[in-house]
Parts: structure tokens; C-alpha cells; sequence
């Protein structure tokens, strides 16, 4: 046998390389998809820093071309957040996989990868480190750094750092990268994702400077945030195996029975007895003694367990009715909006919230042969891969639009949010929404729901028009049957005075039967230029 | 220069007209709502009288308010056509439905409620002036040629016929290799003398040139006409008014397809939805003489069909008597059949089921895909008229076959074989289909 | 009980075909390949013969050879055709073409050389078989009627006019209410007394009831003829006898559009596809009377087109004499117009653009799409017949207003109108085309 | 300001923890997919531990039913290559990022993540360790372990381990692992996968034994194997600035010329000096003195740089036209088959080589309007998103087929390999090639070169059927034209007779003038029966 054995040499990537290689999986794969990712990851981070945490946010985004030659750009994104505290900053900024969005609670963006990924495509091309300053409330001093990712480590490199002393009530964060962009290309995304976050966000401050010093603005036009969201224990129904194991071999419980109550949701002692029970297990043997097939049996005995409350919306921050009204009125100017919050719902152990608005005429876009919709999940706008979306799918394809009197072209949007501490997307891409049919039932009744209200509106306005239509409809034809009439039955001589008793006689009597003011019908044939 | 019979005819029907716009001013006067009554000329007031083989309109009537938001634009378009055939008989003149639509076409123009000057056309398209001129036939109980309505006319005669139309005597047995062309008002013609046993009246007009040029009608004694293609309303009451005054037998010869079959049923009952015309252009004793499904198959098909017990069961319920036909041969040949026969199309199919109805369709047909294909037309039970054993085993036999012929194929065979054997042999058999 | 004219138009006949195809026996015996050779009767070998206005098939011949593989079916059917009208001829009968179609249709089983059994027909559809009676024509020199084939004739006629058709004697003034259909072999008519002035020709049949109805022929001495349609050969074949024979002019009256101005045109110099028939069938001599786009829409439109130097420049350029013209007014008012037009289709355009070219479709429309639709006409140049200043004036208002009209637009102004006046004084004034 | 901030807890989370939350990148979205991408990632390692080092690969899979009720499989597969050290086993199979294949040579898979997605998707659905048995050829003992992923440390956790003496000269690796999956719905894809790669690796024995023991055994049928990839420096053009800066600061070259020259293909010590030259660097500077500018001038100088030699394609393996004849010729038994691989290529600094196979005829599968295509990409076959494939657009939208006489629907058949140290895939899911337009023209070439041996064959073949047509297309006719002749000159008596004279006449002046023999026509004539 032929044979040419090489030696294999191993060795651990850190995950910084590892991303670093293939970094499209986050969405840099080219500078224009970069340079829109790089905003959407400052712009999401900034927002989770205020409004997760009550505080209606002032975000401001710079681009500047940082340049001559090169299509280099400087992208500084300003917030009054919470800010970070010094300490956690270099790995906050220079160490994937470290973050604080590991919590069993609704927030934005993909959990410890965003922003470092961003320094780390900065480096690759510009080679500029990243800038941030911050400061929390309680703190009399504010913060600076610069930084790069040890890549080999997957470790901060600190350049420089320093602080210096508030002069003003100031909290909140600054970064600022250099990436290699190309802002021709990019920029109508950029646009659309910041007006669409707006759109959502009218509680929020937003600015935009554009490299060619453009100011794109949008005032807060409300003072209510949506509720913050709460970070609560898991649900027993989305648990699986791994999860238990990693719990019973390090969460340090006493007995099994205790771990149930303490780690989960909804499981008291009753519930956790009969669960136990149910899986052949001494409730208060010692978690780490349980045998992978107990644990097995014990999973099995869970997700078969069919009467544990639905999991907590505690957890989430829906946007409300109000501030989605107030949103879609700023955008649109519209003749008619209405907004549904549906209430919590859940699938498969993640507790989720829709919500729908629903802006008609005035300035809303034209929908060809459907309305147009907004995708929003976690109050981040959905921009691409539309076609496959299933809430797409409900609106434009499950809702008969003509039951509600509309007809298309019509100047109607329908605006769709899903919020669950579990957004089921559809593929890696994370820019369309799944199938799954406890979410699919709720996106549809919440915008019949809305739909219904719109049809009431459009209803009314139409009664109005068609009793006055109806008499019109006769009376236009009274000159015609005159002259008809007299045509066949008065002499050459006295056609004219025939033609004209008859109108008269005929006026009445269709106003008698219509109920309409005979001055409307004498109005309408007068006007007649019946061409003979 | 106009012919005296026109003259009397116009005066009639100026006084028509008038009395009947009598009544509504009547009404109006009284402040009563202007009402036009007529006869419904709906399908479910239509009846097929069995014994007199006839079409006609039913009892119900239709009320045609003008303050009746859906009706008042009829109301007007019937006045206002009833204005401009008043104004045209008056006038002298010889309209066609098509001036018609142009004299009375104009547009109203008005101010809306909601301000706009607001223009709309006493009709669009000629469909609703044909419509109105037609509830004017109802309502005053008329033809359009009563009132010197004309229309295109294609029909041909020659025969042993002599007619006085207008001023004029024309002898129809000397039209050297010509021929007559019906004139659009027969009821004007008078029939001065005749020598004829039969009237035979061809489809199609090539084939009426080929028997003319003949000689066929010196031969056969026979007045011959054409309808060229589907008949005109003229040549209807042409037929029917001479096979109806000297009592002769009508046969009609078509290609072998529903669209003949058509033609024939058009020539016998007239349409089903415009049955107050029938009841003087029909010609009830009108028969089928060719050509046959079983003149090109014979019937085998149809007797293997119904060895079914099934089958002759659902054809014994549309009509009985199916198992007591006479056998038949064909007149072609294996091999003539596959040259001359066309396959059927979905509009010849659908047609067919128009005529005999959906269950023989269904007991018939083997082909999955033509049975699909009618599938809608479930439901449609057929002409009274067809519903006979004989129709049923020539539609059955075009069911199950898919296949229909021109005449001309017939012809190819040999003029002298039409001429002189399968039309001469069929009415002398008494082969052929009432 | 054959007509004795028709015996010997039979007997020409057969011997015609015979010395033809002993030709190709010829060729076999010397083991030459048998060769067809016949006029082309392609577009490139026709010609306009401005003298006589007439078309005329050119010099160039074609060769259809049995051993070329391109030419080898054709050849097979032009005499298998040759055959089966030779067959019809000695066995006294009249085929159509249709006839024609069904008794040469026939399969050709064959062993292949890849061993499979093939069949073909002689020929599927009757465009095929068609095309070989044409070639017949030409090869043998001779038209379809002479060869005792028949056809579907729509053609009637009325008027002072005595004939001999087959062994009778007609009076065509003596025809009542009703007209005298046009025999298919009108070549065998024998005219015995006439008393005309001209003849008129209208397109349309419901408007030759009324104008015959009307008396209008007696009054004016006319012969009154009607096509009923797109003219059939027999029709034109009968006009261009009369006119020829009786040298009388031959107004043609048809709707205002470019279907009805093809109409003319068939009458006047026949297709252009077709041109050997149309040394028989045209009248050369054939006006369009109306209704003129001028008739309409007076000539103001034309005069402020061609105030443009470019435009006037182009037009000019077809025929000379653009600016000659004789001023016209219009028989029609502005609100009349606007009830009666319609709005012109694209297959309106691309027949207008067919007769008289693109360079004024060019020069004359304004509609930026009705422009683009016709984009693909580019390089049309028009017959000749039609590059008249008059016919330019016509079509250029055509194109411009994109609109026509029927002529029951014109007799809805009342049938005297049209009877009395408007053909009658368009005649005294010579306000027709040639 | 209403404010309700709440404090962060921030923290790191390992490799392991990150993949087992987004499992879905890696393909193990639900039992159906997981269980396609575990015989994926089982069966690419043990090719690449065999053909990639000149072993001819005997591969054996094995699914079977691992529980009564629920839908447990164990799968193992099993192979003759060149074996894992047992000091690496752990790692190898227990730490997420720990691999042999960050080499720079063309290799199947994602480099550090399959097998160990593959051993998390066990431990979380089945909870079953994954077991592997290996031995390497000079080794005189089989060694074995049981082991689990510890998730939160990333880190592998022996279960069990031990070893025995090799009996036989056998060396290997199985693989064992237990997991949920859904067989009735995967095994369409499963089985598709295994056809498309035997393939392609005609010079393997690959066996596969399913759920109900049915047995697909693909034998080998070539015993020449596709030269093995060689690892080999990277190319200049593929760099960029954080692979520059990682080298300068860790490197420990003394100068960047020395650097330059040891770290890259084809840089000499006159092409060092001339890049130094342009970017303004001193070439005896020592590396990690660079300062960041000085590094992104060198960037710019090397890609503005056009004289590299192009990437040395020694680290790729082609198949060989050999080769894909043979795994044709087995799949499809075709009429005709062809062979194409181009010669080396390259686009922003990466080789590749694209090789094209095309069968025709045979029990080649009907393409309906346009061939059937196979992909590959090193070596993989790529079942899913062909509609946004480039090679797809190139063979049914760029190549006339009628060109090369080909009438669809048509038996035919497209195989398109595209191999390279980078193969550009269109988004993450890494089931499409992208528009890369060096690659596009070496796709177009390769199918262009196949499509015209192809038109050869045909264009021959067609020729000798014309000759007889033709005469056959002029025979056929003579009976009915000597009928027509007799029915026209020949009396009722004579007609018999004159027609078969013509007939014979006929016959003699057809053959004379297309050279066919008389015979061949007279047969024609002779069969002829028209029904007159």
C-alpha cells in the first residue's frame, strides 16, 4: 500500500483568531457590510447601556473619513449609559466572549462578540486601536483607553489610559474606531437601519454626522421608556441536558429537590417532588451523585411535565402601544394608526411578546399589492432576507387585506415586533424570523387586531359618501328620459315645454323616493349638458 | 322609391312605440315612480313547450323602476333607444343595431356632489345597446325587423320557388350558378308559388355551391339554402315561415361536431336565452340529417357502452328508449376515418355538454384528462330537445371518441356520392334525427 | 343537369393539366431529375407596373427539383394535388379547397433506415395544401376557377344589370328586397344589358340593405355591390369584369380605418403576396370614395403638419405634391367626432404603417408609445399604389389622430344623409381617391 | 432624568460554552440537520487523516438505533489513516478551537469546531461520552478513551481510557458518538452526501450500514490516489495588517527583510529590498520596532506590489482527470465522458484549481432545460443553495449548450471541483461558491473545454446518420409521385404498369443523384404502403 503519512501538528486557536478567520460569520466580510455592522454593533451596545436600564437615550454616531488617500473612516458612537466600570473595560473591548449579556433577559445584539469584533476588523485594516471613555454616575472621575486584541491570547492589549476629573454630570460611554469602510456603498443601509431604530425609539435623542457633515436628527418626541427588562431563572421547558448536568455537577446544591426550586422557574416543592417522582429519583439525593441516566430520565420527566406555569415576560421590555404610535406618527404623518402589544405568550420554554402598528395614509409608502412591513426583533430593525421572513409571510399571504377594505396600491405599513429572551431566527444570519407556530398565531391575531380597528375607521368614511352617491346616480339621468319622452310624445312645437314638465314631475318624484333634498337634484340637472 | 309593403310596416310600428310611452307619462303625471312591466327574459323564466316544440318566455315579469339605484340606467337607456327607433322610422330610415349604438351614444356630462365635472357615456360598448333593444322587443312584443331594424344577411336560397319581395316577383329556380340572398326582413316577403317536397339547408356555403352547381335541388325537388355558418335571424324566419305555410319537411345538414349539432339546435328551438325571438324564428319540425356520429362510427361504440348496466341505466333516466335504436352502419371506411377525423377541443367538449348535459359526459368519456377538463360543467343538464335517444348515442359516441368532421370530408368522397347517395338514401331511410 | 358552360370549362381544364405533367414524363424517360419550373411568387419578384396600376409577377423562375431534399416533399405534393384535381375534373364534380385538403390527406408508411416504421401525411394542415394549389396556378398559368374549384362567396349584388349565369337569364334590378348572391366562376357570367353609371362597392352588408332598401341604386344608376367583408375572389373577379367590360368607374365605400382602406386595397391591386392572381382579380381603376379620414377631420391637421420644413420635406419626398392639395372641410361637427371615434390598436397602426410606410408614421404621430409600438416597422416602405399625396394626407391624420370610424358612424347621421348627400355629392365633386 | 440603573455582571465565556448556545452556525439546528452534519464532520476527518496523507481511504459508517423509544443513534465511523497520538486525543476531541488544520494547505472542514460540535451535541441530547479507538502505524498499541467536553472551561474530561497491543498491523481511528436524531427525514441527505463523495473518490472504499441494516457499499475502483497537499508559507497578496503586525511583534526574526523572505512565497532578498523600498522601511529594522504606521505602509507597498510570482498551488490536491472519469464512469455509465483540470490559478493571493467532469448518456441523470451540476469544493460535495451558486449561473446561464449540440431535456451531466487553501463561499452556511471573477473565467474555461469534446463526439456521430436520411427523406415519396403521374397520363388498363415503370426510373435517378445504393432505396420504395 502506498503510503506517505505526513505528521499532523495540533494546537488551540483562541477565540479571537478563530473569529478573526472567519469573521463573516459576525458580518464583516467585505468594507461595506463592515462598515454597516461596525454602526448597528455601537449603536445596539449604546442603547442597551441606557434604555435596558431606565434611561432614555442620547446616542450620537460620527463617521468621518479619517483618510486622505485610503478609505479609511472614523466612527465615534456617543451615549449617556450606564457607562463601564475602568476595570472592565479592557476585556469588555479587548477579549471575545467576555460580556454582560449572558443574563436570562431580553437585549440586543449577539452576546460577547459585537464590539470586539469591530476592534478587531479595525486592526486588521486601519491597524488603529480602539478608543473608549466612560463613566458611571457615582463617579466623580471619567476614564480613557486605548486598546488592541492580543489575537494569539484573545487578550487586551492597553496602549494607553488615563482619567480625569468630571467637570459635569456626565455618564455614559464613547468609542470610537477606525476601520476601513466604504461609505458610498453603505451608506442608504446605514440610513435605513438608523430611521428604522428611530421609528422604535422616540423616546430616544439619535443623531447622525455623516462624513459629508450631513446631520441627521431625530428628537425625542416621548418621555415614557418601556419597562426594563428583569433577569429571571430559566424555564424548565427549555432546558436540556448539558444545562442540568453543568448545574448538578457545579451549581453546589444540597439535593436535587433543592436545585429544581432554586435554578428554574415556576417549580415549588409540590412540583418538584411529583417531577421527581415521576423520573424514579430520591428528591434528596445530592445532585452531583445523579447518574447521566437519571439525568436523562430527568429531562425526559420535565419537558413531559405539561403543567408548569407559561414562563415569565418578566424578562422582557416590550415597547407598548404608545411609544409605538408616537413612532409611527413622527415617521408618517398618517390619516389613521393604531398599535396592538399582545399580551406574553411563550414556545418551548422562552416567554415572547408581540406586538404590531399599523400606519394608513398621509405619508405612509404605497404598498403595491401588500402593505409594507417593518420587521423589528428585540427592538432592533430586520432589514434583509424579507422574502423568507415568516412574519412577512403572515401579513403579505394569511390576512385577507380586502376583508378590512383596503385595496391595493394603498398607502398602508404594518410594523411587527417580536421580543423573547429567544428571537427563533431563521439561519446564521439572524435577518429573518422562523416558523414557529405559537409565534405565527400570535404575529397574525395581533394584526388582525389592528387591522380591525383600521376597518372600522374606513367604514365609517364610506357610509357617508354612498347615500349621497345613490341620489346622484338617478338624478343625473332625469334630462335624458325627459327629452326621450318628448321626443316620441310632443309635436316638433312643443317638445321644449314637454321636456321641461317632465324633468320637473321626475325631480320630485326621485326625491320623494330617495329622501334626498330636492335642491341636490335640481343642483345636479342643472348641470347636465346633455350633448344631443 | 321605397317599396309600399315598408311603408305600411313603419306606421305600425310608430304606434307601438307610442302608446307604449303613453303609459309612463301616465305614471308620471300622477307622481306615481316611472315603471317599465315586461316579460322576464331570464333562463328560469323560460319554458320548453314538449307538444309544439317550443321555446317560450314564462309568466314572470320584470319591474324597471327609474328610482331604482340599480335600474336607472337601463330605464334611460331604454327610453333613449326607444327615442331614436321612433325618430328613425319616422325619418325613413333602415337602421342597423350597430347605428343604433352610434345614434344614442353621447355623453352626460354633470357636477358632481363632491364638485367635479363628472362625464359619463349613455353606453360604452354596443352589448348594452343590443341589451336595451332587446327588452324593447319584450316589452312591445315585437321583433327588431318589425320596426325596420336591419341587419347583415348571409342567407342564400335557390329552389323552385317563386317569391314577390318589395315590388318585385323573383322565380328562385333561375339563378343560373347564383343565388338568392334572403333579404333581412322575410316576414315582408310573400311566397307566390312553389314545387318543392323538401327544404334542405346546407352549413356551410361551399358545400350549398358544390350542390347547386349540381343540380341537386332540379333533381331532388328540393329548395335549397344556406345559413353560411351560424344563421342569421332572417334565414331562421325564412325556413320557418316556408316549412311552416306549405308544410315541408326541414333537414339540416352540418359538420359532425357540438358546433353543428349547434347550428342545427339554433335552426330548430332557437337560443335558450333569448326564447321570445324563438317563438317566430324557430322551426320546431326541423331534423338532423347529417353529419352523424354514427354515420362515420356506426354504433358498435355506443352498444359496448352501454352493455354496462350502469351506464344504460343513467342514459335510460335522461331518456328512455335508448336500447330499442335502430342498428347502424357507417358510410367511411378504417382509414377514411383516420384521415379526415379532427380531434376535439376543450370548446367542442364543452359545447357538447352545453347541448345533452353533464351526465352523458360523464357516462361516456374514458379520457381522464377531457373528463377533468369539464369537470366545471358538472350540473348542466342539457336542451330539452336533445334529450332523446338518438341525440344521446351521437353525443355518447362524440364522448367517448373525442373526434368530430367536416362536412367537406363527406364531399371528398365524392360530390356524387353526396349528391346522389348519402343525402338522397338518409331521407328516403328516414335516417336522420328530429 | 350540368350547365353547358360548365362541360367545357372542364374539358380546357383537363388538358391544361395533362400537357403539363407529360413534361415531366419527359425528364424521367431520359433519366433526367423531373423538374418544376414555375414564376416565384415571392416579393421580390413582383412588380408594380405604375402604367397599368397593376401588379404583375416578375421574370425570375423557380426550380423545384424531386432530388433536392429541400424541394423533394413540395414536389410530391404539387402532384399529388395535380392529381386529385384532375380526378375531380374528369368525375364532374366542384371542389373546394377545404375538399382538396381532405382527399389528398393521406399517411406515407415507410420502413426507416434505422429500422423503425414511419408515418407522415402527405400534409397536416390545408396552409400546405393551399400553398401547392397556388403553385398550381402558376405553373399552369391558369386561376383556381378554372379549374372548376369552388368557394365560400359572400359577394352580392343588385342594380340595372341583365346577366347570363349558367343556363338562365337574370334581371338584377328585379331582385325585391333581397340581392343576387355572385356565383364562384364569375369568368363563366355572361353581362347581357346593362344601365349604369358606376358602380359602388360598400363594405359592409347591413349598409348595402339600407342603401338597396332605400332605393338608392334606382336613383343614382348605380350598381350597388357588397363584399361583406374582406372581398372574395369571385367578388372582385365580378367588379373588375364589369368596370373593365363596361368601362365604368368603381367607387369603393368602407369603414375609416386602415382595415377599411386595405379593403380598397385588395380591390384595387390585390395582395401583394398573391400578385399573380391579382392581373385577374384587381380593378386598377377602383377609387375610395370614403369615409376619408378628411371627411372627418377636414385637412387642418395635415396643413399644420407640414408647415414644419423637415415633416413637409419628408412627405415630399415619398410623392411630390404634398402642398397641391385641395382644401377640405369636414362632413362631421367637433361633438360628433368625439362620440363616434374610436381609438385606434396596434393592429390598426402596423396596417397603416404596412400600407404606406414608415416615414410617415415618422413624420405624423405625436404619441410617444403608439410611436415605440411601431419602432419594429422601421424600413417599411409602403405600396406603391397608396404614395399618392392624397393617401399621404389620409394616413398622416391617421397617425396624428390615432382614431377611426365606422361608416355606421356616418349613416347614424341619418341614412339620407349618406344616401342624398354624401356619396352623391363626393361624387359630382370628384372628392374620391384613385 | 428618570433613572433605574441596574449593575452589570460581566464575565467570560469560554469557546465551548459560546458554540453550545449557538450551535446553529455550526449546522446543529435540530435532529435532522445535526445528524446530516454529524456524518459530515466524521467522515471529513477520517478522509483527511487518509487520502490528504497518501493513505487510500476505508471508511465505515455505522448508524444504528441506540434506544427503544426514543431517537438515539450511534454513529461510529471508522478509518485506515494515519491515527491520532493518544496525547492528543483528549484535546483533539475535547476542546473547542483545538486542531491539526490551521495549516496553510487545502483541507475538508472548519477548522478546530466539527467533532467537537459533534461531542456537545451528544453530551446535551443523549448525554453519552464519545469514544474513540486510534493507533498510528508505527505504534505497537490500540489506544482508547471515553471522554466529555467540560463546557464551562472548555476543557476535555476523560471518562475512561486505556490501550492494548495491536494483534494486527492496523492503524486508524473509530469514532463512537450517541445522539438525538431524526433518521427518517435525514437519511435522504445522508445517503445524497455519500453518493456525491464516492463520487468523487473512486480510489476510496466507503461503506455505510444504516438503521435497518441495509448495507451501501461503494468498493474502490482506482488505486492511484490525488498528490497530497503540501503545507506551504502563505502568499504575500493574502495579507493583511494584523497577520503582518502578529509576525513582527512575535516572530523573532532579527530584521523585517529576513521576515519578509522566511515568512512569505516567493520573496527573495531583491524583491524584500524593493517593497521595503517603496514602503520607506529600513530593511535591516528590527520587526518588532515598527511602528503601526511604518507596518500599514509595508501593507500597502506589498499589495500595491504586481510581480509575485503567483501562489505556489502545492498546497492544494487536486483530483485529476483520472480520477473523475472513474467515479463517473461508475455512477453514471455513461456514452460519453470527459475529463477537465485546469492549470493553477490564484485571486487575492489564494491558489486554486477548478476541475470539470462532464458525462453524457448512459444512466446519466436528464437535466431539464440545462445540465444536471455537481459541486465540490475540496474535495466536499455541496448539496444545498445551488440557485445561488456562481458555478451553477456559469453552466446554465454562461455556456450556450445549443452551441455544442446539445437539445434539452438532455442526459447530462456537469461535476465542477473547485479546490484551494481558501475556497470564497457565499455567506456562513458555506453551501456555495461565490462570484469571484478569476474563478468565474477558470469555471467558464473548464466547462468550455469539457462542453467541446463533447460537441466532437456528437457532430461525428450526427454526420453519419444525415447521408442515409437524406436519401431516405426523397425515396419515400416516389410511390405517391409515380401514382400521381399514372392517375393523370395513364389509362384505367395501362395504369398498374406505368406507374411501377416510373417508380423504377425514379428509383435509378434518386440513387444516381445522392450516391446513395439503389438497394437502400428500393427497400424504401418497397415498404412503402400508402393508403391511397
Amino acid at each position: 500500500m502506498l503510503m506517505n503519512q505526513t505528521e499532523e501538528i495540533y494546537r488551540a486557536a483562541s477565540p479571537a483568531e478563530f473569529f478573526y478567520r472567519y469573521r463573516e460569520i459576525a458580518g464583516f466580510a467585505n468594507p461595506v457590510r463592515a462598515m454597516y455592522q461596525t454602526i448597528r454593533e455601537l449603536v445596539e451596545n449604546a442603547l442597551d447601556a441606557t434604555d435596558v436600564h431606565g434611561i432614555p437615550p442620547d446616542v450620537k454616531i460620527t463617521i468621518r473619513k479619517a483618510d486622505e488617500t485610503q478609505e479609511f473612516y472614523q466612527i465615534t458612537v456617543e451615549d449617556n449609559g450606564i457607562g463601564i466600570p475602568p476595570n472592565i473595560v479592557p476585556n469588555a473591548f479587548g477579549k471575545v466572549l467576555f460580556s454582560s449579556k449572558y443574563a436570562m433577559r431580553q437585549s440586543r445584539g449577539m452576546y460577547g462578540l459585537g464590539v470586539k469584533m469591530v476592534v478587531l476588523y479595525a486592526q486588521m485594516t486601519t491597524g488603529r486601536p480602539v478608543e473608549v471613555i466612560t463613566s458611571k454616575a457615582n463617579f466623580k472621575r471619567i476614564y480613557y483607553f486605548k486598546l488592541r486584541i492580543d489575537v494569539n491570547k484573545n487578550e487586551p492589549v492597553i496602549i494607553e489610559a488615563g482619567s480625569w476629573r468630571k467637570t459635569r454630570d456626565w455618564h455614559g460611554t464613547i468609542v470610537s474606531v477606525t476601520i476601513e469602510g466604504d461609505w458610498s456603498r453603505a451608506k442608504s443601509r446605514i440610513l435605513e437601519y438608523i430611521n428604522r431604530t428611530a421609528i422604535v425609539l422616540p423616546y430616544a435623542n439619535i443623531t447622525l454626522v455623516t462624513p459629508e457633515n450631513e446631520i441627521i436628527h431625530y428628537p425625542r418626541i416621548v418621555n415614557t421608556l418601556p419597562k426594563p427588562p428583569v433577569e429571571t431563572n430559566p424555564h424548565p421547558h427549555g432546558i436540556d441536558l448539558e444545562i442540568l448536568s453543568g448545574l448538578a455537577k457545579n451549581a453546589g446544591f444540597n439535593t436535587i429537590e433543592e436545585l429544581l426550586i432554586k435554578s428554574f422557574q415556576g417549580i415549588g416543592d409540590v412540583t418538584a417532588k411529583t417531577i421527581l417522582q415521576n423520573a424514579g429519583i430520591d428528591p434528596s439525593k445530592k445532585p452531583s451523585d445523579l447518574t447521566n441516566e437519571e439525568l436523562l430520565a430527568l429531562v425526559n420527566a420535565i419537558k413531559a411535565y405539561d403543567k408548569f406555569k407559561p414562563p415569565s415576560p418578566k424578562s422582557l421590555s416590550p415597547l407598548g402601544e404608545e411609544i409605538i404610535i408616537a413612532g409611527l406618527k413622527r415617521a408618517y404623518e398618517p390619516e389613521f394608526v393604531t398599535a396592538v402589544s399582545r399580551k406574553p405568550s411563550a414556545y418551548s420554554g422562552h416567554p415572547f411578546i408581540v406586538e404590531v402598528g399599523l400606519s394608513y395614509g398621509g405619508k405612509t409608502p404605497i404598498g403595491e399589492d401588500k402593505p409594507v412591513v417593518l420587521r423589528y426583533a428585540n427592538k432592533i430593525p430586520l432589514l434583509y432576507d424579507e422574502a423568507s421572513d415568516m412574519v412577512v409571510e403572515v401579513v403579505r399571504d394569511e390576512i385577507s387585506w380586502d376583508h378590512y377594505m383596503i385595496t391595493f396600491p394603498a398607502p398602508i405599513l404594518v410594523l411587527v415586533h417580536v421580543c423573547s429572551t429567544k428571537v427563533p431566527f431563521k439561519g446564521v444570519g439572524k435577518e429573518s424570523i422562523a416558523d414557529v407556530p405559537e409565534l405565527r398565531r400570535e404575529v397574525k391575531l395581533a394584526v388582525m387586531e389592528a387591522a380591525r380597528e383600521l376597518k372600522q375607521y374606513i367604514s365609517k368614511k364610506m357610509k357617508e359618501e354612498e347615500a349621497k352617491k345613490k341620489a346622484e346616480s338617478i338624478a343625473k339621468y332625469i334630462p335624458e328620459v325627459a327629452r326621450s319622452l318628448a321626443i316620441i310624445l310632443a309635436d316638433e312645437s312643443t317638445l321644449q315645454s314637454f321636456k321641461d314638465n317632465i324633468s320637473v314631475k321626475l325631480s320630485h318624484i326621485v326625491a320623494k323616493r330617495t329622501g334626498v333634498p330636492l335642491e341636490l337634484i335640481q343642483s345636479i340637472v342643472k348641470s347636465i349638458e346633455a350633448e344631443a | 322609391m321605397v317599396s309600399t309593403i315598408d311603408a305600411s310596416a313603419r306606421s305600425k310600428a310608430l304606434d307601438i312605440i307610442k302608446s307604449s310611452m303613453r303609459e309612463l307619462i301616465d305614471q308620471i303625471e300622477r307622481g306615481e315612480k316611472p315603471t317599465l312591466v315586461m316579460p322576464k327574459r331570464t333562463l328560469t323564466n323560460t319554458i320548453y313547450d314538449y307538444k309544439h316544440k317550443m321555446l317560450l318566455l314564462g309568466p314572470e315579469l320584470q319591474k324597471r323602476s327609474f328610482t331604482d339605484v340599480n335600474e336607472a340606467k337601463k330605464f334611460m337607456q331604454t327610453l333613449l333607444m326607444a327615442s331614436i327607433i321612433y325618430d328613425a322610422l319616422r325619418n325613413n330610415e333602415y337602421p342597423t343595431i350597430r347605428d343604433l349604438y352610434y345614434r344614442g351614444k353621447h355623453s352626460i356630462t354633470y357636477k358632481s356632489i363632491d364638485g367635479k365635472r363628472v362625464s359619463e357615456n349613455t353606453w360604452d360598448e354596443q352589448r348594452e345597446s343590443d341589451s336595451v333593444i332587446r327588452d324593447l322587443e319584450v316589452l312591445l312584443s315585437v321583433l327588431r325587423e318589425d320596426l325596420l331594424i336591419l341587419s347583415k344577411e348571409k342567407g342564400k336560397v335557390v329552389g323552385n320557388l317563386v317569391i314577390r319581395s318589395g315590388d318585385d316577383v323573383i322565380d328562385l329556380s333561375k339563378m343560373g350558378h347564383g343565388a338568392y340572398a334572403i333579404e333581412p326582413t322575410p316576414d315582408l316577403i310573400e311566397f307566390v308559388d312553389i314545387d318543392a317536397e323538401y327544404i334542405l339547408v346546407v352549413e356551410k356555403d361551399a358545400v350549398f355551391q358544390q350542390l347547386h352547381r349540381y343540380g341537386f335541388w332540379k333533381k331532388n325537388k328540393a329548395i335549397l339554402v344556406t345559413s353560411a355558418g351560424q344563421p342569421d335571424r332572417a334565414t331562421r324566419r325564412f325556413v320557418r315561415r316556408l316549412s311552416e305555410e306549405y308544410n315541408l319537411p326541414v333537414y339540416i345538414l352540418a359538420d359532425s361536431d357540438p358546433y353543428g349539432f349547434y347550428i342545427y339546435s339554433v335552426f330548430k328551438a332557437g337560443s335558450i336565452t333569448l326564447s321570445y325571438e324563438s317563438e317566430r324564428l324557430a322551426t320546431p319540425t326541423a331534423k338532423f340529417i347529417g353529419v352523424m356520429m354514427t354515420d362515420i362510427f356506426g354504433d358498435s361504440i355506443f352498444r359496448k357502452i352501454i352493455k354496462d348496466r350502469e351506464a344504460r341505466k343513467t342514459l335510460e333516466e335522461i331518456t328512455p328508449g335508448i336500447t330499442d335504436l335502430k342498428p347502424k352502419t357507417p358510410y367511411l371506411s378504417e382509414s377514411e376515418r383516420s384521415n379526415f377525423i379532427i380531434k376535439a377541443k376543450t370548446r367542442d367538449l364543452e359545447r357538447a355538454v352545453e347541448l345533452i348535459g353533464y351526465r352523458v359526459a360523464e357516462v361516456c368519456i374514458e379520457e381522464k384528462d377531457a373528463k377533468n377538463k369539464i369537470k366545471k360543467k358538472e350540473g348542466l343538464t342539457g336542451y330539452p330537445w336533445f334529450a332523446t335517444p338518438q341525440w344521446v348515442r351521437e353525443l355518447c359516441i362524440f364522448f367517448n371518441t373525442l373526434s368530430k368532421l367536416e362536412i367537406e370530408a363527406m364531399a371528398s368522397k365524392g360530390l356524387k356520392f353526396l349528391a346522389d347517395k348519402y343525402i338522397p338514401e338518409k331521407i328516403s331511410t328516414g335516417d336522420w334525427i328530429d
